[in-house]
């Protein structure tokens, strides 16, 4: 049964994508994104109680398990969450034009490829269909970025479809590396010689100086594609630059799963020449990744890219506990993975809304939200809290953990770094949304109504924020130590 | 053939491979960029050949054919037409003067061959110089791509960086199992029509090549 | 504890000091009339200011709130209250106890804000500017005095004046410690600030140049301003026998009896006619210190306060 | 699924969270204190009322503050309740309650000691006057206000009293933490809600930041000790700390002491106070100054004497000497800088930077003292009484010294004194109380401010006769200081309110004003008798002190040392040997006072009963004008010329003259004095920051290549690093 799932899973948007096709009514189209979205999530939640009852599943070159769990998770609830979000969002791009209607249906059956493609990419088992996936990913969303057709549009598109296939072509001769290496150390046989699972079988055997130079490639192609510093800056054009529904996706789970990459060939590492090489090399992105967003955030004032740039930052805070390492670090990380991507699509809706209301997304323009739209005004001030790691939301939590797993292996210069840099973003997050937020809006601002279904979208979100924030539930948990133990 | 031929074939058409990188790396028009990428795949297709010979994997000769077709002949190809579609200047403007850029190239190759000397041992355990080759190719394809400014020489160092790629993984593992080759393949068809797409569009709508827009920054 | 000083003792030495207040300013002033040639009101002079305004009727600044009548009255209160701390006629611990030096100062700090603030009321700028100026010279002598306080009492082991003078009753001031010399030194310089005399005020005058008491008075009549003045009268004198009970231990504290109290009765008036001719002979050597002067001239006795107690801990 | 108790980097807590049974979630309440455990969930249910109560907005933002503010007084209640029954409960009664497991990593549970317990009093005290005066003065002074802002103010309120009284209950880190931050958050809330004017976001922004950077340092404290503890329990970090060596401890120490006194707003941290505290609503400013600031106090002691302290032995030295220090500074600095403001609530705001120093003093001495060889014990317990009883004294005349500016405020609109003036005879209640607080603060006897501070001076004097060398001097120079600060203080408030409610109306908004409604004036009779009570009867409060100081300090009781001769006579030995102890009785002294005030009552009107006939102000014979009064910068120049070294004061004069330079037709003043910290510190701090940002971030040209380069260069540099590390 769940055997099946595992190939249905990416079916079912690859087949919405197809369905798109049949109609150009707006309607419709939102009625099947929905249903869609809905039937993906519904059959995750099924898998993920047959993986949480009888352990992993495979089939063919895909696999799924606690780990790509987790990630698999977040992708279907934030499409959900983003399909509703869109019905909303699209008449109102529609009237101002912002969208064609000609093109809605291809728009949405891109949505759902791209979707498709990172489903894939978090139930492979076979590292080349991990590959081949992620390149997916990139030329969808591509096509997505460029989607408004205008010159930043494709401006964006291209440093992104460049910068990001060079990077993950380097990932791609990182696998071949680690694969020869697995070749060499008497791993052969058809498709299953790249299998993650079968390697990891082998992988204390594997010869540690190529798993290096494999693992060295990995990370920077991999960590190209989810936004490490030096290699970001595709990221915040990219993000800044799409619709906001897809900016949601890529920030909220298109790095998750070129981490999730990152991940897998992190515990082949570690296996193979002792954890301290792959965690050392996680740190230091990490760390960059958080000292290299900090001035951009600060001196920024178009609001998208000081969200993507927030992304890069909090990629880094995960590579950071991937790095602290131990079971509170990869715990905490996985946590931050979930926390984040959450958060920042909400941010991104709430961030949307007042675009679409000011019709700017210059932060110097946009004043007084709250009076003219309080509820979005409430959720942009939350969302950018939370993103600050206060409590009671849920990336303090992550965040704390992090911080704690570093002080646990003593790397105090690290945490030091790390929390001037996170108190330095939080004056400057706060100062941006601060005075969006609060002030008197000027007078040409719309006062229109906020309508129903972006608002139910970010609710959504917002209310598992907190919820996270709140408590962990059990099963959650369990899911996460499990996925813990599988990155040990 | 024995063992030690086909390590030295390997090793040779490393050497090609290499020499027509450089090429592409110092090409001062784009043309002479695509024939050079063009002859890059075919000496892959030749090196899979080999190799298939060698070892009398079946995939390998079918690896070979496709890498004949699809990047010896379609790409460079599609690459023409699109340069044949927007008729601009067909010499490359570097970034940084070709002296230095080669000096690069070769730094590369150094840095690649030290590098793999520090494996040690397990060199033998992979095919001669594939790996170092495999990597200096890689990595000087993207630094074709990180010292040209027009859009196709970007194409052209990306593709050349793929048959980096697809040198490595035949020669030293015998070729990755044949669905992954394919459909590594075929994503890069795509990439590669996506970008043609994009070229065109932004060439149609703004007069200006893709590759020099750079309103989007900080 | 046993206490040496009843009660009812204790507040006969304040009733006592209440009856002699007037007298000591009568007295300084014919000192100083004496010292500057001249004849000079009777020593009794104050006693007959008092009676005649508290029998006239009062004026009143129209603009003045509610609070302006009871101010007197309450300022008055403070400063009597604060005569019952310290010791006159006997030395040692009250019976009961009800204040130590630091309280002393607490009363006189009140009554001076409470004057400050009927200052205010008014709303003239006598006032006012009285008022600014006794606040800034106030937070500046009260460290120094209270520096003075721990400067003793850091040997005495107690803040309360009679425990104190009891403990420092054996040692004479031949037998003085380095330190005492200093504190007292310091409060010399500070007599006549506390006691709102030249250099540091003016008593005799509430012109614009000098007023500082006397500017704040200036809007109170009849009984309030009789208030006032006896309340004046009295915070000399506990000042002086402040002074006294700090560094003239009086008579020894086993002197009991009738002609025990008769003893400490005299030596107390020495001493404060002593401390009175200081005060006369300052007023008249010395001229008016500009305000912004008297930081400095406060700073002497701050250095001697602080030298003091670092020579009494070090 | 795998054994938690795993060797190397395994976390500590996975053993606690895995043997977590549901079971566990809601535990039976211990036999015996049923009622109080029922208190804590009563204060919760209450104030998760109020919180709820904001929905109320949906229909009648009036309705919702009614509502919220009540249930925000009976929240208070319980907690005066339960804090009380904790206190005279006898010694060492404590009350421990687990919270449901909310997080796998750690247990969260509550745990009010004699310590929880008094600050627990504290904030429910001030938390009264609050409720009573909040919802009138919401009313009168933004009747403009929208639902939203109301419903925020009412959950916000509520979540801040939730907060810190749960924090000061807090058995755990976490539960320390969440609290701690939801107290930030909401208080940031209030901030910021009040107006909607640029300036309360700017004050709130700082706030929030500097909040923030406490947090951290907090976190790192906290976190550091549950490593090694291995649970966020308290009972876990006390077992870590009692294996430290000194340097951890005291490194630790320090980054907690940053963090709280980031909080407590001690100088040079000071900044965001003076701003954050008046822009939040009057009642919530009294809970903010009278209650937020000691909840950092409640956690300096928590930690030092609690958490961190040695089993045995003394505290290291460093600790003690900075903490009086830095209180003494704060004390000295804030008082100085208070008397040059002429905003009455940012003035206020100031002299709590004042007493939290003064507040430091004591702990600061009580940590040099306590258990010095040579040293009896009780001298430490009098210094930490003397810290704790000036807290909630503090808390008393501090929440009404604000409520009566906010009558002022929600009268006239006005918070520049120099506007005001004659108020006295429109508002005679609010000036009536507000001239009792300011005695109060002013250390003036017979009110409960002078109470703390008598007890701070012989807990110095004491510390001065026993340490010798330097550093008695310093504790004596300390407390010629505090003298210096309450005349100071005595002189700011003669300012404060002779400025705004003596002399004549200087605005017409002044001369309209009218008194404040009986609602208000009740919440500061309420703080008033408190000021009173506490000046007149101090004995019965100390008793209430046993407890924190019994735990604290495991020596004597407060009321063993400081009230031995009865509650109605306090008593300090200055010498080891306790013969000749100080002694005063408040009571006594208040009863001298009110009999000479009678008699002098009589001499005043007794002899002669004429009516005291209105004349106008004497000024020389013009006809007085409001020109005449006293205006506050005039009030605060000597001093500002006194101390012109720490105010670097600033003034230009603009004169308009008529031709020639006789004659002046006007003239134009402006002075301003600028806080040290503030411009050197923080200013350039954050110039050199922004400037650098900005130029990394001009540096960046979008050029593709570049991109491309970035990638390439890193994987060569990586490839390069790995050749060279691992040769």
């Amino acid at each position: 049964m769940s055997e099946t799932l595992l190939w249905v899973l990416p079916v079912v948007p690859a087949v919405t994508a197809l369905l798109m096709l049949t109609t150009h009514d707006r309607r419709i189209l939102s009625a099947i994104d929905v249903c869609g979205s809905a039937v993906l999530l519904a059959l995750t939640l099924v898998l993920a109680r047959e993986v949480a009852s009888g352990g992993p599943r495979a089939i063919g070159l895909l696999r799924i398990d606690d780990l790509g769990l987790i990630f698999l998770l977040l992708v279907a609830f934030l499409t959900l969450a983003v399909s509703i979000y869109t019905v909303g969002w699209l008449k109102q791009a529609l009237a101002v034009g912002n969208m064609k209607s000609e093109l809605l249906r291809s728009y949405f059956a891109l949505v759902h490829a791209f979707v498709a493609t990172m489903v894939v990419t978090v139930l492979a088992d076979n590292l080349g269909v991990l590959w081949i996936a992620m390149e997916g990913t990139t030329i969808t969303s591509a096509v997505l970025i460029g989607y408004h057709g205008h010159q930043h549009g494709l401006e964006a598109a291209w440093k992104y479809i460049i910068v990001t296939t060079i990077g993950i072509s380097f990932g791609l001769f990182g696998t071949v590396v680690i694969y020869a290496a697995a070749a060499a150390a008497g791993l052969h046989g058809g498709a299953g010689a790249l299998s993650w699972s079968a390697i990891m079988k082998v992988a204390p055997t594997l010869d540690p100086g190529i798993v290096r130079i494999g693992f060295i490639f990995v990370m920077v192609g991999y960590g190209t594609k989810a936004g490490l510093a030096p290699m970001h800056l595709w990221l915040p054009d990219a993000h800044s630059q799409a619709p906001t529904p897809v900016s949601a996706l890529l920030s909220g789970v298109l790095i998750k799963c070129a981490l999730l990459g990152i991940i897998r060939f992190q515990t082949i590492a570690a296996a193979a020449c002792g954890p301290a090489f792959p965690a050392g090399v996680l740190l230091v992105f990490g760390l960059i990744s958080v000292v290299v967003a900090t001035p951009f955030i600060l001196a920024q004032h178009d609001i998208k890219r000081l969200l993507g740039y927030h992304s890069v930052e909090h990629v880094g805070i995960v590579a950071l506990g991937l790095g602290f390492g131990g079971r509170i670090g990869t715990y905490a990380a996985l946590l931050h993975v979930v926390n984040h991507g959450i958060t920042k699509a909400l941010a991104f809706f709430a961030a949307g809304k007042a675009i679409a209301r000011y019709g700017s997304r210059d932060m110097r323009v946009i004043r007084g939200l709250l009076s003219v739209a309080p509820i979005g005004g409430t959720l942009l001030m939350l969302a950018a809290l939370s993103l600050a790691g206060v409590p009671p939301f849920s990336i303090f939590v992550s965040e704390l953990l992090v911080l704690r797993a570093g002080i646990g292996q003593g790397h105090w210069v690290a945490i030091a770094i790390f929390l001037a840099m996170v108190v330095i973003i939080f004056a400057g997050l706060l100062h941006h949304v601060g005075s969006m937020v609060f002030g008197e809006p000027a007078a040409a601002v719309s006062r229109e109504p906020e309508t129903w279904s972006p608002l139910l979208g970010m609710m959504l979100l917002a209310a598992i924020m907190i919820l996270l924030g709140l408590t962990i539930p059990a099963s959650f948990d369990g899911l996460l130590r499990r996925a813990t133990e599988i990155v040990r | 053939m024995s063992a030690e031929t086909v390590h030295t074939i390997i090793d040779d058409l490393g050497a090609l491979l290499l020499f027509t990188m450089i090429l592409i790396v110092a090409a001062g028009q784009i043309y002479r960029a695509i024939y050079a990428v063009a002859a890059q795949s075919l000496f892959i297709a030749v090196a899979g050949a080999v190799l298939a010979t060698a070892t009398g994997n079946v995939d390998l000769w079918v690896i070979a054919g496709i890498t004949l077709i699809v990047k010896a002949m379609v790409l460079p190809w599609v690459l023409h037409h699109v340069v044949q579609r927007m008729n601009i200047r067909r010499e490359v403007e570097p970034v940084i003067p070709v002296g230095a850029t080669l000096a690069l190239a070769v730094l590369i190759v150094v840095v690649s061959f030290q590098l793999s000397a520090s494996l040690g041992s397990v060199r033998q355990a992979i095919t001669g110089n594939a790996l170092p080759v495999g990597i200096a190719l890689t990595l000087t394809g993207v630094l074709a791509m990180a010292t040209q400014k027009t859009a196709l020489t970007q194409m052209v160092g990306l593709f050349a960086s793929e048959n980096g790629i697809f040198f490595t993984a035949m020669s030293v593992t015998q070729g990755m199992p044949l669905i992954i080759e394919i459909g590594v393949i075929l994503d890069v068809i795509l990439a590669a029509l996506v970008m043609a797409i994009m070229v065109l569009r932004v060439r149609s709508t703004v007069d200006a090549d893709i590759a020099d827009l750079d309103r989007l920054r900080g | 504890m046993t206490g040496d000083r009843p009660l009812v003792l204790v507040l006969l030495e304040m009733a006592l000091l209440v009856l002699l207040g007037p007298l000591v300013t009568g007295a300084i002033q014919k000192m100083k009339a004496r010292l500057q040639c001249r004849q000079g009101a009777g020593v009794l002079q104050p006693y007959r200011d008092l009676i005649k305004l508290l029998r006239k009727g009062t004026v009143q600044a129209d603009t003045a709130s509610g609070f302006f009548r009871s101010i007197p009255v309450l300022v008055l209160a403070a400063t009597v209250a604060a005569g019952a701390l310290v010791p006159v006629v006997r030395v040692g611990p009250p019976a009961f106890p009800l204040g130590d030096a630091l309280m002393l100062l607490g009363l006189l700090a009140l009554a001076r804000f409470l004057t400050a603030i009927g200052a205010l009321d008014a709303g003239g700028a006598f006032g006012g500017m009285g008022a600014s100026r006794e606040m800034t010279i106030a937070p500046l002598v009260e460290p120094v005095l209270m520096m003075v306080v721990f400067s003793t009492a850091l040997t005495a082991g107690t803040t309360e004046l009679g425990a104190l003078a009891a403990h420092r009753g054996t040692s004479w001031i031949v037998a003085w410690h380095a330190a005492d010399f200093l504190g007292f030194a310091a409060m010399l310089v500070l007599l006549p600030a506390e006691t709102g005399r030249i250099p540091v005020d003016n008593p005799d005058t509430h012109l614009e140049l000098t007023m500082l008491h006397e500017g704040m008075l200036i809007e109170h009549s009849g009984p309030g301003l009789g208030c006032m003045m006896l309340a004046t009268h009295m915070r000399q004198i506990v000042t002086l026998g402040l002074v006294a009970a700090l560094f003239f231990p009086a008579l020894p504290a086993d002197s009991a009896g009738a002609t025990g109290l008769l003893l400490g009765a005299g030596a107390f008036a020495v001493k404060i006619l002593v401390l009175a001719l200081y005060l006369a002979l300052v007023e008249s050597s010395y001229a008016k210190l500009r305000l912004f002067r008297v930081p400095q001239y406060l700073g002497v006795g701050f250095a001697c306060a602080l030298t003091a107690l670092a020579l009494r801990i070090l | 699924m795998y054994d938690g108790r795993a060797v190397g980097v395994g976390p500590r807590w996975l053993p606690v969270a895995l043997t977590a049974r549901r079971s566990e979630v809601w535990p039976r309440p211990k036999r015996g204190n049923v009622g109080v455990d029922s208190g804590l969930s009563l204060i919760a249910a209450c104030y998760g009322v109020g919180m709820l109560s904001s929905l109320l907005a949906r229909w009648s933002g009036r309705l919702a503050i009614g509502v919220g503010h009540l249930a925000a007084l009976a929240g208070a209640a319980a907690g005066l309740g339960v804090s009380l029954v904790i206190l005279l409960g006898g010694p060492g009664r404590t009350l421990t309650q687990p919270l449901p497991i909310l997080f796998p990593f750690a247990r969260l549970s509550l745990s009010v000691d004699g310590l929880s317990a008094y600050f627990l009093l504290v904030i429910s005290l001030v938390a009264v006057a609050a409720a009573i005066y909040g919802p009138a003065y919401l009313r009168a002074h933004s009747p403009e206000a929208g639902r939203a802002r109301q419903a925020a103010q009412v959950f916000a309120l509520n979540m801040f009293l939730g907060c810190m009284t749960f924090l000061c209950c807090a058995g755990d880190a976490l539960t320390f933490l969440l609290c701690w931050e939801g107290m930030t958050l909401s208080s940031y809330v209030l901030v910021v809600s009040d107006d909607r004017d640029g300036e309360n976001a700017r004050a709130g922004l700082l706030y929030m930041v500097m909040a923030h950077g406490g947090t951290a340092l907090l976190l790192v404290a906290f976190l550091a000790l549950t490593e090694r503890g291995g649970a966020f329990d308290f009972a876990a970090l006390r077992a870590a700390a009692d294996h430290l060596d000194s340097t951890t401890r005291t490194t630790l120490f320090f980054l907690a002491l940053g963090g709280f006194a980031t909080k407590a707003g001690v100088v040079p941290l000071h900044v965001w106070l003076p701003r954050a505290h008046p822009a939040a609503p009057s009642h919530v400013s009294a809970l903010m100054s009278g209650v937020m600031l000691k909840v950092a106090i409640y956690g300096i002691l928590r930690f030092a004497f609690d958490l961190l302290a040695p089993v045995d032995g003394p505290l290291p030295p460093s600790w003690g000497w900075t903490v009086l220090v830095v209180g003494t500074i704060s004390a000295v600095l804030g008082v100085l800088y208070a008397l040059q403001q002429h905003d009455l609530k940012r003035l206020l705001a100031f002299h709590s930077v004042e007493n939290i120093g003064i507040i430091l003093i004591g702990v600061g001495l009580a940590m040099i003292l306590w258990r010095q060889d040579g040293v009896s014990g009780a001298l430490a317990t009098v210094a930490l009484t003397a810290a704790l009883l000036h807290t909630v004294n503090h808390a008393a005349f501090k929440g009404l010294l604000f409520l009566g500016a906010g009558s002022v405020l929600c009268r006239t609109h006005i918070r520049n004194i120099e506007e005001l003036g004659g108020l006295a005879r429109r508002m005679p209640w609010t000036a009536g109380l507000f001239l009792l607080g300011a005695v109060a603060i002013s250390a003036l006897p017979p009110l409960n401010g002078f109470v703390s501070e008598w007890l701070t001076f012989q807990a110095l004097l004491g510390g001065g006769s026993r340490v010798h060398g330097p550093a008695g001097l310093v504790i004596v120079f300390s407390a010629a200081m505090l003298a210096l600060t309450g005349g100071l203080a005595a002189a700011c408030f003669a300012k404060a309110f002779g400025v705004t409610f003596l002399g004549r109306p200087r605005t017409a908004q002044a001369e309209h004003a009218t008194e404040a409604p009986p609602s208000m004036i009740a919440g500061m009779v309420w703080l008033a008798l408190l000021c009173v009570a506490l000046g007149v009867a101090p004995g019965y409060a100390i008793r209430l002190l046993d407890a924190p100081t019994a735990m604290l300090l495991h020596g004597p009781a407060a009321s063993a040392v400081v009230t031995a001769r009865g509650p109605l006579v306090l008593s300090a030995a200055l010498t080891p040997s306790g013969t000749d102890a100080t002694a005063i009785s408040m009571t006594m002294m208040a009863a001298l006072l009110i009999a000479l005030t009678a008699m002098a009552w009589i001499l005043r009107h007794g002899l002669r009963r004429s009516p005291a006939r209105a004349a106008p102000t004497w000024t020389c014979g013009m006809s007085p004008t409001t020109r005449f009064d006293y205006t506050a910068t005039a009030f605060a120049k000597p001093l500002r010329l006194v101390f012109a070294a720490l105010y670097h004061p600033r003034r230009e004069v603009t004169r308009e003259t008529a031709g020639t330079p006789y004659v002046v037709q006007r003239i134009h003043y402006a002075g301003e004095i600028v806080d040290l910290a503030e411009t050197q510190i923080y200013h350039r701090v954050e110039r050199e920051i922004s400037a650098l940002s900005r130029t990394i971030r001009a540096r960046s040209t979008g050029r593709i290549y570049g991109y491309i380069g970035f990638v390439l260069g890193t994987l060569i540099v990586a490839l390069l690093l790995i050749g060279v590390i691992y040769r």
